[in-house]
């Protein structure tokens, strides 16, 4: 951790997509120019970010400092690569090309509005997702999780009616409202005690050194954790299924990798380089932070369980395995951390598969709703087996990077001799289980009077999406199941997170 | 009357003044017609310049223009002067400052009342009426027709 | 509003008798306005001592308004100039339409009948060129009695003023055009700036009067002397031409035709 | 302390301030405005300050009461209060 | 002539505007070349000074050579805070002169050399303001600067407006006279009128105790506080800013209120002490009250208005809470946030304002229907406008961020907890404000809106996709001439907000010297 390379490659990564957005508007009349401005952009993105993966894998971070000495003081706008950083623009880049190609068949296929807009507004959000993935201090994340914030909101609220509008600005008031009431304080707050040092790594020495209170430290640490709401946890979780007026792609990118994991990143950011784990344990705040987490975890699955509408039911279930995450930060051990970094990954590629899937449904059927969706199976058999494999990996089922992640995550609980919530983990597999695979079930297998309507199996009855949707469906859910198998560098990234900031 | 004799008596300048000033504000502010409005920010300023001019005021001092009495004619003979304008006594004349001060208060005062004025006529242009009462109906009744 | 205005000069009120009681004496000739905080330096005893050594000017108000203070006072003149245009501004109509005077409530007129008229205007024709040549005077002799540019500017304006009132603004026109009041209303100030101005070519501040004995060949002393008239007569100028200004305007609601 | 002139002047600058400010007839309240700028300066002149009594004569009681006038001649000389 | 800068700062636009007042009724061409030569003479003076008291300490210059004794004559003083501020106004009027080149013939059609002469010497007034280093030289500037305000506001306003501009000429009159009142006071106290002087006796000497000078400094800053329209004492703004000619709206209403908090900030410190004020006196707590109630009131009046004119006026009221609470921290963070936002409002209030006037005059319509569809058919326009929107509600990396975030570290270090949660409240509001009128841009003026899927493939040809509809890209934009100066200000906002390390750095080397704030 010590040794650092200097480097402009964080930062081309980051504006790689940001780049992109003018020869985005230049082409608005050659969709296929324009689309290719964004496969360049997302290429480029992504080869950036393997590159920094050597050197970070030798355990060093890359820096480079944009603008020097914000302030006049001590926080200039930099960006610094580590090895969770990087796990997550891994994640991010690489899902983005997927998602492009995903989003030129979905919109083509809907004959949607204003595609400009949406793809250049898609661009500027991944600008932002690696911003924060590679901010080097707590102002840099904010800078960029406000970009983030503002940037989804023209995506969110695409559609232009009354409910779009409606959605978008629950968007708006949760997203904004608790970053500007809540995480600016706790910024302020922590600058105050820090004297200006909000570099991550410094930020954890002096407050452990200044000995913070236990109520000034639980108070900063909910300002920090409800603040960065984009991680949905209960209360602040509403925005997240209003949100899902939004046009597919953008529910699978954003509200599936993007978005939410920037709260979660912002999470585990905050307690691994703001706290740190010895000031947590020393006040015993993980217990706070991991049974809110919790109560999160069992009542939005409760909730997923109830929902009819199938986008609606994935955000719940969304919301349930963003709190896995932040339940893992809490339990402030090795292994519960690294399953928490990791989950980052696998979380991702099973959901948005999901909705992939979803949207790919609704493209080929109009249908949104699960009721409507018993013996669907035979007619999309790709696009269900996808499902299948997606909820595996949401559930952690083998074979999928879930099970690894959440091992992880559930030896972890053990470390911390927190039986209470490794009860959690596993009632919510259960529940996670019986929210997923009914719908597969019935897909395939349905009863009753929706039995008597489907017809039989075959080849000619098949009438899958177009296959600018289904060839990415299948790619993510062929990733999800190959990171079983080879997990390697995430495994690896994950685990020298965890081991960076453990003692 | 004790209070009388040992507060008032002796700053008597200074009471009228606060009370002249505080009937310029009252008139200002709790007037209806607009140009008693302007008459009483005309008494409120004159009312400060009042007490300006009573700060400047030395018992038994001269008006401030020495030479007007002691030497009329050798007023502009420089060097020569000099001499003779350094045994002056301060204490002899009134201060000049404030009276210099007020000078340019009252040409703000009469400024703001000619702009205050112009913009009165104008308001009766279009309203018709200088009492504050029937403007703000009017200002209301056609907000609510337009 | 009335219950509110009662509050504010309660409050107010309240606030400044306070304070009265702290006042030093009515005509203490040693308050610390007049003679300096404990006995520290005093401006005002500054002035009354040096004013002839340093300008040369018995009146010692002349001197600090149109000398030390000149700055303040440029600023005043800039003042007047101001409240005219914006009275321009705001009033002036370009084209009137036909003379309308039904509106206007007659009796409310301060002039009645032609025979008073005749009496009225023989009595100004009279008056009016003693009135103009006593505020050249008050101008001129600024340095010696009261008076100066300003008082001297606003006799001059009214003497205006009464010619319109005497017979009709239209004769006052004749004499003092609207465009002739407004260029001489900006010469006025361009008068006193350009003194300042002048200074300032010189390598000094501005309104430094002193270094203008270079060009007027007398003493530095009699230079900031000579300066302060030339100054006043600038104001005078500006506040003449904006006095008219502001009444030919006021008076015809902008039409700039036969008024009050 | 202070004359007993100055005291007379001062009640009754009081005195007209009030009536100008009652008065509902705007002529008469400019009027006696004028009275009021008129013992102002009367005051100041034997306080002292010829050149702001001077100044006050020529404005206060000269000027401003024209350009009142004029605006009263132009709109309307009752008022309400 | 370097010696010369800080009076041709103010010379430069009053020259200006005798040439404007005698040439320009003869041709009118005169005007605008006279006044944008002018403005950037006062710009380049401005810069010239700032660099000269960043390199060598404050520049004094005495109108008049009247040095020795200090006190005689008028002395003007330019330190790094008013050198700061004279920039940024110089700034403003340099980019609203540029926008109001056809404008203000438009809306005053006969009297634009008039006009021209108003805007130049109102110009003449704020400069004088901050330049000046002597208590009643600024009462005279004052109501050089109101007077030039009343006649812009007043002059070819609707009747309203009219209405509005009487009601400012009187409180305008009660707040200047308050202050020359306690000018009065103060000289009664202390036999002094320069700034520095009255500063060296109060701290001093005994003077500092005397129930006169406490009454002094109630009534200066109750006179100021009007004039700034700090809440309760606002109500003449937002009528008066609300109804005038768009070109006087856009210079009024960025600079007028944020000179006045730079008055405030100077009489505080520079006349009667920051000492003085916080150790002896010590109403932080009230003030600070006082403007948080200001902040609240502002945020929740603006929520309730209509129009998108009078909305930004309630803002404003909103900042001037701001300021007033962040210099009355008594700690040198709020105080360093106080002046940082009076550079950050002043240009965002620009931005906001130019593009509002744009819109205004474009669409011909007052209230936020206005902003319909406007992203598609105005972008730059929008553009600018979200700039200084944002700005407003305080989102990286602009400058209203970066005022924010140091006023919320005086408010925490002091622990006016109330405080920063209204500052965070009216960050919120103004985000519901912006984003209902983002809303309407982005995808109001579409009746039938929605989502198709089923529509048509005509319908949803390449015409439909891009965000702008026209068939040029900047079809339905606004004239490079007003467009200019609102693009300037966006990008000053986040030029700003970038640069706030030296700027904020070199305000705090000024406050060195003031313990009562705070140790570096």
């Amino acid at each position: 951790m010590d040794d650092s390379v200097h480097s402009l490659l964080p930062v081309w990564a980051c504006l790689a997509s940001l780049l992109a957005v003018p020869a985005i508007v230049l082409f608005r009349r050659e969709p296929v120019l324009r689309e290719g401005a964004t496969f360049a952009a997302g290429i480029a993105k992504l080869a950036f970010v393997l590159a920094m993966l050597p050197v970070v894998l030798s355990g060093k971070t890359v820096e480079c400092t944009l603008v020097e000495g914000i302030g006049g003081f001590a926080a200039p706008i930099r960006f610094r690569v580590d090895a969770l950083g990087l796990l997550f623009a891994l994640v991010a880049s690489g899902l983005w090309i997927v998602t492009s190609l995903y989003a030129v068949g979905y919109m083509r296929g809907l004959r949607e509005h204003s595609q400009t807009r949406f793809f250049a507004f898609f661009a500027v959000s991944l600008s932002a997702t690696l911003g924060v993935a590679f901010a080097g201090n707590l102002l840099t994340l904010y800078l960029f999780y406000e970009m983030l914030s503002l940037a989804t909101w023209p995506l969110v609220a695409h559609h232009q009616d009354k409910e779009a509008r409606t959605g978008g600005r629950t968007y708006l008031t949760y997203l904004l409202g608790t970053s500007i009431g809540f995480a600016l304080p706790a910024l302020v707050f922590t600058w105050q005690k820090t004297g200006g040092h909000v570099e991550f790594d410094s930020a954890r020495a002096i407050l452990a050194e200044t000995n913070l209170g236990y109520w000034p430290a639980l108070l900063l640490l909910l300002l920090f954790v409800f603040g960065f709401s984009k991680a949905g946890l209960m209360p602040f979780h509403s925005w997240l299924p209003g949100a899902m007026v939004a046009p597919t792609p953008v529910s699978a990118l954003l509200h599936a990798v993007a978005v939410v994991k920037v709260g979660v990143f912002c999470v585990l950011r905050v307690v691994s380089g703001v706290f740190g784990v010895e000031i947590l344990r020393a006040h015993d705040l993980g217990t706070v932070l991991g049974w809110i987490a919790a109560v999160t975890v069992l009542v939005s699955s409760l909730i997923a369980l109830s929902q009819d509408n199938l986008k609606r039911r994935l955000a719940f279930s969304t919301i349930g395995q963003l709190a896995y995450i932040v339940l893992g930060a809490a339990l402030l051990s090795e292994r519960a951390l690294t399953g928490s970094a990791l989950h980052i990954a696998a979380h991702a590629a099973g959901k948005i598969t999901l909705f992939f899937c979803a949207g790919a449904i609704f493209v080929a059927t109009g249908k949104k709703y699960i009721s409507e969706m018993a013996g669907l199976g035979r007619a999309m058999p790709v696009t269900f087996a996808a499902f299948f494999i997606g909820s595996l990996g949401v559930i952690g089922l083998p074979p999928s990077l879930g099970l690894i992640s959440k091992l992880h995550l559930v030896l972890g609980a053990a470390d911390a001799n927190r039986a209470g919530l490794l009860v959690v983990y596993l009632v919510s597999t259960l529940l996670n289980a019986a929210y997923f695979l009914p719908i597969v079930y019935q897909a395939f297998f349905p009863r009753g009077a929706a039995a008597a309507d489907t017809p039989k199996f075959s080849w000619r009855g098949v009438r899958e999406a177009p296959w600018a949707c289904v060839v990415p469906l299948s790619v993510t859910a062929l990733l999800s199941m190959g990171l079983f198998f080879a997990p390697g560098v995430f495994l690896k990234l994950a685990q020298a997170f965890a081991a960076g900031v453990t003692p | 009357m004790d209070f009388l004799r040992t507060s008032v008596i002796p700053h008597f300048n200074y009471w009228i003044y606060v009370i002249l000033m505080m009937i310029g504000l009252w008139a200002m502010i709790g007037k209806n017609n607009l140009i008693k409005k302007l008459i009483g920010m005309s008494i409120f300023q004159t009312a400060i310049i009042l007490f300006y001019v009573s700060i400047g005021v030395k018992t038994g001092a001269d008006i401030p223009i020495p030479a007007h009495h002691a030497h009329h004619d050798e007023a502009a003979a420089g060097a020569g002067a000099r001499e003779e304008e350094d045994k002056l006594d301060p204490d002899a004349f009134a201060n000049p400052l404030p009276h210099v001060l007020m000078l340019t208060a009252i040409v703000v005062g009469v400024a703001t009342l000619g702009v205050a004025l112009a913009i009165s006529q104008s308001i009766h242009k279009d309203f018709g009426t200088l009492e504050e009462d029937e403007i703000l109906e009017k200002i209301k009744a056609s907000t609510h027709d337009g | 509003m009335k219950k509110f205005a009662l509050v504010a000069v309660i409050v107010t009120g309240s606030l400044l008798l306070y304070a009265v009681g702290d006042f030093p004496a009515f005509g203490d000739a040693k308050s610390p306005a007049n003679a300096g905080v404990e006995g520290g330096f005093s401006v005002s005893r500054y002035y009354i001592t040096e004013t002839a050594a340093d300008t040369a000017v018995p009146n010692i108000v002349t001197a600090v308004l149109a000398d030390y203070r000149g700055y303040d006072t440029f600023f005043e003149t800039t003042v007047i100039f101001i409240a005219g245009l914006a009275i321009f501004a705001i009033l002036r109509v370009a084209n009137p339409g036909a003379p309308d005077r039904r509106d206007r409530p007659s009796s409310d007129s301060g002039v009645e009948g032609d025979h008073n008229r005749v009496i009225i205007g023989m009595t100004c024709r009279l008056l009016i060129p003693v009135i103009q040549l006593f505020a050249l005077y008050v101008v001129a002799h600024g340095h010696h009695s009261p008076g100066g540019g300003f008082q001297g500017g606003v006799m001059l304006g009214a003497s205006f003023i009464l010619i319109a009132i005497a017979s009709d603004l239209d004769t006052a026109l004749r004499r003092f055009s609207e465009r002739r009041y407004l260029a001489l209303g900006c010469v006025g100030i361009l008068i006193y700036g350009g003194f300042g101005l002048l200074c300032q070519l010189l390598d000094r501040h501005f309104l430094d009067y002193g270094v203008l004995h270079k060009l007027m060949g007398v003493t530095p002393v009699m230079a900031r002397s000579h300066s302060m008239l030339g100054v006043e007569i600038g104001v005078a100028f500006t506040v003449t031409s904006v006095m008219f200004a502001i009444y030919a305007n006021l008076s015809t609601r902008g039409e700039l035709r036969s008024g009050l | 302390m202070i004359p007993a002139f100055d005291i007379l002047i001062l009640v009754f600058l009081v005195i007209t301030a009030v009536i100008a400010l009652k008065v509902r007839d705007l002529l008469s309240a400019t009027m006696i405005f004028g009275i009021y700028s008129f013992l102002m300066c009367l005051l100041w002149a034997e306080m002292g300050a010829v050149d702001v009594a001077f100044t006050e004569a020529a404005v206060g009681a000269g000027v401003s009461a024209v350009f009142l006038i004029a605006t009263i001649y132009n709109t309307r000389r009752r008022s309400s209060d | 002539m370097a010696e010369q800068l800080p009076a041709l700062i103010l010379l430069a636009p009053l020259f200006g505007a005798l040439l404007v007042g005698l040439a320009g009724p003869r041709d009118r061409r005169v005007c605008f070349p006279v006044v944008l030569g002018a403005l950037a003479v006062s710009l380049c003076s401005a810069v010239g000074v700032l660099v000269r008291v960043l390199a060598g300490g404050p520049v004094d210059y005495f109108v008049g050579g009247w040095s020795e004794p200090l006190g005689i004559g008028i002395q003007l003083r330019v330190d790094t805070l008013n050198g700061l501020v004279l920039v940024v106004i110089a700034v403003v009027f340099v980019l609203v002169g540029v926008f109001s080149i056809r404008r203000a013939g438009e809306e005053n059609t006969e009297k634009s050399p008039q006009y021209y002469t108003l805007f130049l010497l109102l110009a003449v007034g704020v400069f004088g303001m901050t330049v000046t280093g002597d208590a009643f030289n600024l009462y005279v500037l004052v109501e050089v600067s109101s007077l030039t305000g009343y006649a812009l506001i007043a002059m070819g306003s609707s009747p309203r407006g009219t209405v509005a501009a009487f009601n400012y000429v009187v409180m305008g009159t009660i707040g200047a006279s308050f202050y020359l009142l306690g000018v009065g006071y103060l000289y009664m106290a202390t036999g002094a009128l320069n700034m520095a002087q009255i500063h060296e006796i109060v701290a001093t000497t005994g003077a500092g105790g005397s129930r006169t000078v406490l009454v002094a400094f109630i009534l200066i800053l109750a006179g100021l506080w009007t004039k700034m329209a700090f809440f309760p004492l606002h109500g003449w703004l937002p009528n008066a800013y609300g109804y005038c000619p768009s070109t006087s709206s856009s210079v009024l209403a960025p600079l007028v209120t944020k000179v006045y908090i730079y008055v405030m900030i100077r009489v505080m410190l520079g006349v009667f002490g920051a000492e003085w004020i916080f150790e002896h006196v010590g109403w932080t707590n009230i003030v600070v009250w006082l403007a948080t109630v200001a902040i609240l009131a502002g945020s929740l009046l603006a929520l309730a208005q209509t129009e998108v004119r009078k909305m930004l006026c309630y803002l404003i009221v909103a900042e001037v809470g701001y300021m007033v609470g962040g210099a009355w921290l008594a700690n040198r963070w709020g105080m360093a946030g106080a002046v940082y936002h009076i550079v950050a409002d002043a240009l965002m209030t620009l931005c906001l304002f130019l593009a509002v006037n744009i819109i205004v005059k474009r669409t011909g319509r007052l209230r936020m229907d206005a902003f319909d569809g406007l992203f598609r058919k105005m972008p730059l326009t929008m553009a600018g406008f979200a700039v200084g929107a944002l700005a407003m509600i305080g989102i990286p990396p602009t400058a209203g961020f970066f005022s924010k975030w140091y006023l919320l570290r005086g408010g925490i270090e002091s622990g006016h907890f109330e405080y920063v949660a209204a500052l965070l409240l009216s960050s919120l509001v103004n985000a519901v404000l912006f984003f209902r009128l983002f809303e309407r841009a982005f995808f109001g003026g579409n009746p039938a809106g929605g989502h198709h899927p089923d529509r048509t493939a005509a319908e949803s040809g390449p015409t439909q996709q891009g965000w702008v509809g026209d068939s040029t890209l900047l079809g339905g934009e606004a004239r490079a001439s007003t467009l200019g100066p609102l693009l300037a200000a966006a990008a000053l906002v986040v030029a700003v907000g970038l640069l706030n390390g030296p700027i904020v750095s070199a305000i705090l080397r000024y406050f060195e010297n003031m313990p009562v704030l705070g140790a570096p």
